[in-house]
């Protein structure tokens, strides 16, 4: 047995700035006078960009810290030094990923916040540390560190999502988010321990070295079971159907924000974990899991489309079409195990598009959840009624909604949404999967239906005449513009834009971050 | 150079136009038409480099975009993609024009100019692309802005029209990008031109087939094929004029010339599997065309139906496989557009003066009461039922042409029987535009126009954005080599993919 | 069959009978008083399975903190200290099935693949080994799990705090 | 001469481009334009029919559709230029006629313009070297007889007129666009003499194919059974339309076109046959509804759907130089005829000749030229009409006994029809003669006929009968001197027909034949006018609905052809938007339903999402333990 | 020792919990029913961790974690419980239904 582990500071340096800054937000909150709270959500915001910062000064070494040296695990299986903490292009990535969404969500939390007299110094904290989390989640590579990384990423947000404290559908929210969370935590720790006791490991590289040496394992049902009831929990993070039931209800419940954060943030963790488990640890059953990912990639994005389809709700519909937003996201890894090839190189392909499609759906979602921000302000409601003629009000908010639907839809002028298909479309024929391939075209269609259908009411006239009375007391009660939600608008168009004319940029980033 | 210019001139104009402060309309429309009128020129400047009998692209362009799906900006221009460039900026210059003119509701020249130089870049944009993703790419330019064109300039059940034209075209454009990656799986590149010249070598039959299929049903939705063509219809009756003028005149011409371009060279041996299954659509549509347009009682709409006969005729030459299908083909796509353009603007300057397309409703004896809008319709028509002489005739009859004599390998029986019927439904076309005539132009004013304000003829602007097409669809009737023997060299240089 | 194989095997019973007492019983006081059981029994299984440092860490944790904890949420929750009827949902016999189907699925795999092993339990194990396990290769989760708990202290105060704070009356 | 040929053809086709742009006021200009073009057009066409014949060369590449090259050139044979002298000469005098026939009239330059794209195409048609050439002129003239046959707007008959003439004519067009294909595809070629030179190398099937597809667009055309049912519709047009139609153009075109391609079709006599038997009926038939008829200008209708029957005939016995020699004596008796009739119906207002009557001393100048085309109409000697009708029926009696062309019972059909036609010829000619010119006088109604144009002078006020003025009468005068003359021109063997590219075939009347002929004519002449005298001012023939309506084929067509073609239409229409476009709104529908569905299992209930979580769980773990 | 009878105890102590979490409406008496899953899994680490005699005691660890993740998460849970009891004077889980398909405001 070693000496105490070896740490590589720099390696975790975001993780501790994040964390630093989550408790200096807390302290800080202390002694801010009452009027200027909100200062502790900028600070939180500085906490994430100093984190995106570190995280990419620190470089992709590839640096490895928190190891424990090589053994043998039963069955013969030798294994070299195995590290709990990576950090390689696919970290860097996703942290980029994380403190960008967690940045935007912050910015979209400045007003409400402020008015909704929410407590500043605990909501920054509290995204703070679900931000440790993810960064943990992105970086770890054992089983464990992943449990509990998952478990911090995701106990803040239940808090958050209850926040709006007079309002009995955020506790509503709140407790449907928390129990089929917990219940699908618990379903995957019972995995967990499962492929404890069979592989005798806990490291993602020994797990995968003894599923592909031991053929005793193949031969038992459970290993397989216990694959697939570990991919329940990440299956639920990312909201693939039938674990996707909280999403609609949590993300209409809580405040805006944190349905963005919900949508971007957690979704992306959920991937990350996902990606890690799958594509490292249970490389070698991508014969199990594969097919089940397909099956699941196409229910996903069939039913969230599907009942999009109907929504009167901005954020439900924002709910619903992140669910089939996921389900176009596990399309690679669906494919990547199917007829067309399992070898390491076909895995690869799939989490570089999987990242790619990833990263430009956390930017164009981003968007799309900050124009909705800035409408709740003025319509609570948030009905999608709510934003017909929303051209007259706020121009450039409607263009800038009505183009981040169109890159949810994958239509141009929103390429970074047609990148993103294409991407996945092109996994899904390189793998030879051309029947979930027309699955998903089918989809495309339908979503597009219900993107278009607000794009157009945004520029649509008045339903009917508008007593000028009732629109002059909408004018008056508006509440004044937000300086931050503009700013996120303004940065998520200018980065989905960018994204949208060089996707090379996270097509290739993934491609790098392709997994060890 | 000018292959990026003519993409960039309207992208910088629609931007600039998007930009500009909504009291400033009036000049936005100036602005829209020396945009527009600066790209015709330029686009007019592709024929630089141009020697004759060349046989492949003499202008190209080739960076890379997106390396890490082999997306390359790869741009050519050759004898196929020439004519209907320029037809694509000569109409939106006509339509610009137009613009001047008249403009629907609600107004906002500005954003509605900009659509219209954004779909222009996706249209030539699609003529120029020289690789399979880029193509696509700018295949699907055009879905957005045409939508929001017709579902905020049209007609009163627009909203509802545009949303079948957008859903049922991006199904169409879905399942193209999915052939598209199935070659690109297969083959291993996305340059057009390399996959042209390998003529499928190195796809397997079953994979050529299916991809064909899946080419064919995204392409054939735009084109449009019978039975996918009822977007059409219900899209052109909502669409305003401009609309009405580029979605005929342009974007149906993307499917016919994808088939061309794309489905035929690239993966020959589906093409020739499923040829017969293509003619055998198009005939039926040149015959649900003709019929349905027999009963269509909206000028519209019926002009819509034609259009589904017309393109019949188009996909029947490109179904021959052979050199003489495939000039027609082209021929026919460019007098379509010229053609059906016209119609459109004729029917559009009818809607807008008796605010109803009805033929019922607007009464006949045009002739005497709008002698100038009387005799653009006449032509228009007769030009469209493909009477020699005008354009529209050397497409269709040398589409039938082709039929009569289609490539070696397909099944001649069918082919004549083919022939026989698409020659039928050519005559027939005769009929409901000689209906159409016969009802809104000819004959005596109705009783209550002539008490009524008199509704002024085609004005000076209109006449400008007109005649071009009335001058190009007897010039090209009378000589279309103008434009055959632009296309020969790069038809006879495909041909030689095909089989037979 | 071993001495512990006989005693882990009671405990068991007892743990899994008072398990299904905890989800029957129609009074929610006992419910959690029957977890307590529970809770003892699985700390006992540790023990015989020589994982002293785990059957306490239980017994101070299950039993001291979350069961404490359950039963406070009973008290301000107001639940009826008696049996009631409102405690089973209208879901039962679905939950049955599903239940079932997961007992049977588990029970099946579980002894297709641990039907013959055994296990040794020679070595007394030490709070001290596992001590030095955590603290020399668990470093980083163990870390992790601080940030945990100071949020869920946080969210848990953030939640329940009664007045609304920050900015002042509005 | 090359280009003398293009300036032929391309006068009157500039002056037509100048005429629609002219504004429709510029009346003047249009007429002296139209005129002026036209005329120089004829002298030209003298100069190029009196010099060397031009053999067609492939000229200017019009469409090169790859394998196939359409070229557009020239053919200045005997054939081609004598056809185009008559075009161009007919074609003068209409437009001279028609200044005066239709002054007053709102839309004359577009009138004008038309007659002269008219003219031009019928020209194409004539020149051309080119088989695709040829079919541009072919159907540009379809569309000029639509738009000149529904001049009058105000007419209501005219509409339906117009558009019947242009769809038949186009049914029969598909035919002979195919066979243009046929024979274009089967030798390679569109040029005319290639075709020619190498049709006998294609497949005998083929080839019958091709001639009787072509056939199809001659019948329709050339008004030929079952096919002719446009021709007497077309009379709603202004009366020198009908003049131009019936006379030098239009149905004269169709065979021309089997004279121009006839080395083709004598290849095979199954084309020749089918030709006769259709000419056989058409004659007959064109001759029994012209007794029939009330309407003046029906009654020339019919009898151009009859003469030229007699030119099919002859082709399917045979004699293309009779053919051709008697498609330029009609074309002058039978201009003359129209442009006579126009003075009448200018003269009275009236159209149906049971109201005219006694207008011997009235129009005298009409009435004279009128009975010398009258005369030539029936084939009496010494008039134009008399020799080449004789050259037809000598010809169907050389094929009878075997020496024509054909088989000999197309000779016996066709020669027995020709002879039952003269004498129903001379029927309703004398008819008709006797009931306009003779008999009592009709006091003239008010101008209750809209339609026509009538002097400034007549449309108010009281009739007048008189005579029209010179620029009407001129026109009948020109005419009636080849009406009278031409049939002179065929005798020796080097005048017409030389200039025919037939040296040695002279015309010269059989002398059995035309007593035979004479002897049929003189019972019709004299069957008339004993009814006549009967009952002077009466209808010698009696009217039976059977001939009035002309069998009853428009009845015929309606039912087998026009209603069904609506019905069809019909029903294609309501199955596309009702099965095809049902299938799209309904696929949105389903959708919509299905979401409806499937959103019902977002309850709300969140046990009921646990449930759904672990079932999944536990279904999962079960499909791993499966796969 | 039979590694059978700690494994089947915990494959039936998650199935009481799995019955309980769907049987109960109580959300306290879930909340308990969860913890019972949660025991399974350590009962699962720890007898998985024995037997495999692992030197990095990873089960034993995770055991360890999951006992304070479980602390965490009632503690959450039970504040999230009582938010709610504040708000809707319910614990009943099956009766919030106020975020639903179709939305309420449909469903009336």
């Amino acid at each position: 047995m070693s000496q105490l582990q070896r740490i590589d500071y720099a390696a975790v340096a975001p993780l501790i700035v994040v964390s630093g800054a989550a408790v200096a937000v807390l302290v800080a909150d202390l002694f801010l006078p009452l009027g200027r709270r909100a200062l502790s959500i900028w600070l939180a915001l500085a906490g994430t960009v100093g984190a995106l910062v570190t995280a990419v000064l620190a470089g992709t070494g590839p640096r490895r810290t928190f190891c424990v040296p090589g053994t043998t695990l039963p069955g013969g299986v030798r294994t070299g030094t195995s590290c709990s903490y990576v950090v390689d292009h696919f970290t860097v990535l996703l942290t980029v990923i994380f403190c960008v969404a967690a940045a935007v969500c912050l910015l979209l939390s400045v007003a409400p916040v402020a008015e909704d007299r929410l407590p500043a110094g605990e909501y920054g904290f509290l995204i703070l540390c679900s931000l440790a989390g993810m960064i943990t989640i992105a970086a770890a590579r054992d089983l464990i560190t992943i449990v509990v990384a998952l478990e911090v990423l995701t106990l803040p947000v239940y808090v958050l999502a209850g926040l709006r404290r007079g309002d009995p559908r955020s506790a509503e929210a709140a407790l449907k988010f928390f129990l089929v969370s917990v219940l699908s935590g618990a379903v995957t720790l019972f995995g967990v321990s499962l492929v404890y006791g069979l592989t005798g490991a806990v490291h993602l590289d020994r797990v995968a070295a003894a599923l592909a040496q031991r053929q005793d394992l193949r031969h038992l049902s459970l290993t397989a079971a216990a694959v697939l009831l570990v991919v329940v929990g990440f299956a639920f993070k990312v909201s693939a159907v039938p674990f996707h039931w909280w999403a609609p209800d949590t993300y209409q419940g809580a405040p805006v924000p944190i349905a963005a954060f919900l949508a971007t943030a957690s979704k992306s963790a959920g991937f990350a974990g996902l990606l890690l488990v799958l594509l490292v640890a249970f490389r070698p059953y991508a014969f199990v899991w594969g097919p089940v990912l397909a099956v699941l990639a196409a229910a996903t994005m069939t039913l969230g489309n599907l009942v999009a389809l109907r929504q009167r709700h901005m954020v439900r519909l924002l709910a619903w079409s992140s669910v089939a937003q996921a389900g176009y996201l596990l399309v690679p890894l669906g494919v990547a195990a199917g007829s067309g090839g399992r070898s390491d190189g076909d895995l690869r392909t799939a989490g570089a598009a999987t990242l790619a499609f990833l990263s430009l759906y956390v930017a164009m979602s981003l968007g799309a959840f900050a124009c909705v921000a800035w409408v709740t302000r003025d319509k609570p409601g948030n009905a999608i009624e709510d934003y017909r003629g929303l051209v007259r009000r706020s121009p450039v908010v409607a263009v800038a909604l009505a183009f981040f639907l169109l890159c949810l839809a994958g239509l141009p002028p929103g390429f970074a949404g047609l990148f993103a298909k294409v991407v996945v479309f092109r996994s899904a024929l390189v793998g030879g999967a051309g029947v979930l391939a027309l699955i998903m075209a089918v989809n495309t269609v339908i979503g597009l239906y219900y993107y278009l259908r607000v794009a157009a009411l945004v520029f649509a006239g008045p339903a009917e005449a508008v007593r000028p009375a009732m629109a002059l007391r909408a004018v008056a009660a508006g509440r004044p513009r937000s300086l931050a939600v503009a700013a996120a608008i303004g940065v998520t168009v200018i980065g989905t834009v960018v994204l949208g004319f060089a996707p090379q940029l996270v097509i290739s980033a993934g491609n790098l971050a392709g997994l060890p | 150079m000018i292959l990026v210019g003519v993409l960039a001139l309207p992208a910088l104009g629609a931007l600039l136009l998007a930009l500009l402060p909504a009291h400033l309309d009036r000049s936005a429309r100036w602005v829209g038409v020396a945009v527009t009128a600066a790209t015709f020129l330029v686009s007019l400047a592709l024929l630089d480099g141009r020697s004759s009998g060349a046989k492949g692209d003499w202008q190209h362009v080739d960076v890379r975009w997106v390396p890490a799906i082999d997306l390359r900006f790869h741009l050519g221009v050759d004898g196929i993609s020439l004519p209907l460039v320029v037809l694509t900026t000569l109409l939106t210059l006509l339509c610009a024009i137009y613009t001047v003119h008249s403009l629907p509701a609600p107004g906002r020249a500005g954003t509605m100019l900009a659509l219209v130089l954004v779909l222009e870049v996706g249209m030539v944009g699609t003529f120029l692309a020289r690789d399979l993703l880029l193509f696509f790419v700018f295949f699907e330019v055009v879905l957005a802005p045409m939508y929001f064109l017709i579902a905020v300039w049209g007609g009163p059940q627009a909203r509802h029209a545009a949303t079948k034209f957008v859903l049922y075209t991006l199904l169409g454009s879905v399942l193209l990008l999915v052939g598209l990656l199935t070659v690109y799986a297969a083959a291993g590149t996305l340059d057009m031109v390399a996959l042209a010249h390998a003529h499928g070598s190195g796809i397997a039959r079953s994979t050529q087939g299916a991809a064909f299929l899946l080419l064919f049903a995204g392409l054939a939705v735009k084109s449009p094929l019978w039975p996918v063509h009822t977007w059409l219809p219900d899209a052109h009756t909502e669409a305003p004029t401009v609309g009405s003028v580029l979605l005929a005149g342009v974007l149906l011409k993307m499917g016919t010339y994808g088939l061309i371009r794309v489905a035929l060279p690239i993966v020959p041996a589906g093409a020739e599997r499923f040829a017969p299954l293509l003619a055998v659509l198009a005939v039926a549509g040149i015959g649900v065309g003709t019929l349905a347009c027999f009963t269509q009682t909206d000028l519209k709409r019926l002009v819509a139906y034609s259009s589904v006969g017309h393109m019949g005729f188009v996909l029947l030459g490109i179904s021959t496989l052979s050199e003489v299908g495939v000039q027609a083909a082209l021929f026919g796509n460019i007098a379509h557009g010229v053609i059906t353009s016209l119609l459109f603007f004729a029917v559009g300057g009818i809607k807008e003066r008796f605010r109803t397309s009805e033929m019922a409703a607007i009464g006949g004896g045009l002739a005497k009461r709008l002698p100038r809008l009387g005799a653009l319709l006449t032509l228009a028509a007769v030009a469209s039922l493909g009477l020699p002489g005008l354009a529209g005739f050397w497409g269709e009859a040398f589409a039938v042409l082709a039929a009569y004599r289609p490539a070696a390998s397909l099944d001649r029986t069918l082919y004549l029987t083919l022939a026989v019927l698409a020659a039928v439904g050519a005559a027939l076309a005769a009929a409901y535009f000689l209906r159409m005539l016969r009802s809104v132009v000819a004959g005596p004013p109705p009783a209550a126009a002539q008490h009524a304000a008199a509704v002024p003829d085609a004005s000076p602007v209109e006449l400008l954005a007109w005649a071009p097409l009335a001058l190009l669809g007897v010039v090209l009737g009378l000589y279309p080599a103008l434009v055959l023997d632009l296309t020969k060299p790069a038809v006879a240089l495909l041909v030689t993919a095909l089989p037979g | 069959m071993t001495a512990q194989d006989v005693v882990f095997g009671l405990l068991g019973v007892i743990a899994l009978g008072s398990a299904l007492l905890v989800v029957t019983t129609r009074n929610v006081v006992r419910a959690a008083l029957w977890l307590v059981v529970t809770f003892g029994a699985v700390a006992g299984c540790y023990l015989v399975l020589t994982a002293e440092l785990v059957a306490w860490v239980q017994v101070l944790i299950y039993i001291g903190a979350i069961v404490v904890l359950l039963l406070f949420g009973v008290m301000l929750t107001r639940a009826p200290i008696g049996p009631t009827d409102q405690v089973d949902s209208g879901n039962r016999r679905v939950a049955v099935l599903v239940g079932l189907a997961t007992a049977a699925m588990l029970v099946t795999l579980v002894l297709q693949a641990f039907h013959s092993t055994y296990v040794t339990l020679d070595q007394p194990g030490t709070a001290s080994l596992l001590g030095a396990a955590v603290f020399r290769s668990w470093v980083l989760p163990l870390e992790v799990l601080s940030v945990l708990l100071l949020t869920a202290l946080v969210g848990a105060i953030t939640l329940t705090r009664p007045t609304v704070g920050t900015a002042g009356s509005r | 001469m090359t280009t003398l040929g293009w300036l032929v053809l391309g006068l009157p086709f500039a002056a037509a481009v100048v005429g629609f742009l002219l504004p429709q006021t510029a009346t003047r200009s249009a007429q002296v334009l139209t005129v002026s073009a036209t005329g120089v057009a004829t002298v030209l066409s003298i100069i190029v029919a009196t010099g060397a014949p031009v053999a067609g060369k492939p000229g200017v590449t019009l469409a090169p559709f790859g394998t196939l090259t359409v070229h557009a050139g020239l053919r200045l044979d005997g054939l081609a230029t004598i056809v185009a002298v008559a075009v161009c000469v007919v074609a003068l005098l209409v437009q001279f006629y028609s200044i005066a026939y239709l002054a007053g009239d709102d839309a004359y330059p577009r009138y004008a313009a038309q007659v002269s794209l008219f003219t031009a195409a019928m020209l194409d048609v004539v020149l051309a070297a080119d088989l695709i050439q040829l079919l541009v002129g072919w159907e540009v003239m379809g569309i000029c007889s639509y738009l000149l046959i529904g001049h009058y707007r105000d007419l209501p008959e005219a509409r339906p007129a117009a558009v019947k003439a242009f769809l038949v004519t186009r049914v029969g067009d598909v035919g002979f666009l195919l066979g243009v294909l046929v024979l274009g595809v089967g030798i390679g070629s569109f040029d005319i003499g290639t075709v020619i030179a190498h049709a006998g190398s294609m497949p005998s099937g083929t080839l019958v194919t091709a001639c009787l597809l072509l056939l199809l667009g001659v019948a329709g055309k050339s008004a030929q059974f079952p096919l002719h049912t446009w021709l007497p519709d077309a009379m709603a047009g202004p009366t020198p339309i009908s003049a131009l139609i019936h006379a030098a153009t239009m149905v004269a075109a169709g065979i021309y076109v089997v004279a121009r391609l006839y080395p083709v079709f004598r290849l095979h006599t199954v084309a020749l046959a089918v030709l006769g038997v259709v000419a056989a009926i058409t004659m007959l038939l064109g001759a029994l509804a012209a007794l029939g008829q009330d309407d003046l200008k029906r009654v020339l209708a019919w009898s151009t759907v009859s003469q030229i029957a007699y030119m099919s005939g002859a082709l399917a016995v045979g004699a293309p130089v009779a053919a051709t020699f008697h498609l330029l004596t009609h074309a002058a008796f039978k201009a003359l005829l129209f442009l006579a009739a126009g003075c009448v119906l200018n003269a009275t207002g009236e159209v149906l000749m049971s109201s005219m009557g006694g207008l011997r001393r009235r129009l005298p100048i009409t009435f004279w030229t009128m009975t010398c085309g009258l005369a030539a109409l029936v084939g009496l000697p010494p008039t134009s009409g008399f020799f080449s009708k004789d050259a037809v029926l000598g010809g169907a009696w050389e094929a009878a006994r075997g020496h024509g062309g054909g088989p000999a019972w197309v000779g016996w059909l066709v020669g027995v029809a020709g002879l039952l036609t003269v004498g129903l010829t001379a029927a309703y000619a004398t008819r008709l003669w006797l009931r306009t010119f003779f008999g009592p006088a009709h006091e003239p109604a008010a101008a209750h006929e809209t339609g026509h144009a009538h002097g400034p002078g007549h449309v108010h006020g009281p009739w007048v009968v008189r005579e029209p003025c010179w620029i009407m009468t001129v026109p009948l005068i020109v005419l009636a001197v080849p009406t009278v003359l031409l049939g002179f021109a065929g005798l020796r063997s080097s005048w017409l027909p030389a200039r025919l590219d037939a040296p040695g075939v002279a015309v010269h009347p059989t002398l059995g034949i035309a007593l035979v002929s004479l002897a049929l004519s003189a019972g019709g002449i004299a069957w008339v006018v004993l009814a006549w005298r009967r009952a002077p001012g009466t209808d010698p023939v009696p009217a039976l609905p059977v001939l009035t309506r002309a069998f009853y084929l428009d009845d015929v067509q309606d039912a087998v052809i026009v209603r069904p073609y609506r019905l069809l239409a019909r029903i294609v229409s309501a199955a596309d938007a009702g099965l095809v476009d049902g299938a799209v709104e309904g696929s949105g529908a389903g959708a919509g339903m299905l979401s409806r569905r499937l959103s019902r299992l977002q309850t709300g209930n969140v046990q009921f999402y646990a449930t759904g979580v672990l079932a999944a769980a536990v279904l999962l773990a079960v499909a791993a333990v499966l796969l | 020792m039979h590694l059978a009878l700690p494994v089947v105890l915990a494959a039936l102590l998650f199935s009481i919990g799995v019955y309980g979490v769907l049987a109960r409406r109580n959300a306290v008496l879930v909340l308990m029913a969860i913890e019972l899953m949660l025991n399974a899994v350590n009962i699962n680490l720890v007898a998985f961790d024995v037997w495999l005699r692992d030197t990095l005691h990873a089960g034993q660890s995770l055991t360890l974690f999951v006992i304070a993740l479980a602390a965490a998460e009632v503690g959450i849970g039970l504040a999230i419980v009582l938010q709610v009891y504040r708000l809707r004077a319910t614990v009943a889980i099956d009766d919030l239904d106020q975020l639903a398909e179709p939305s309420p405001e449909e469903r009336r």
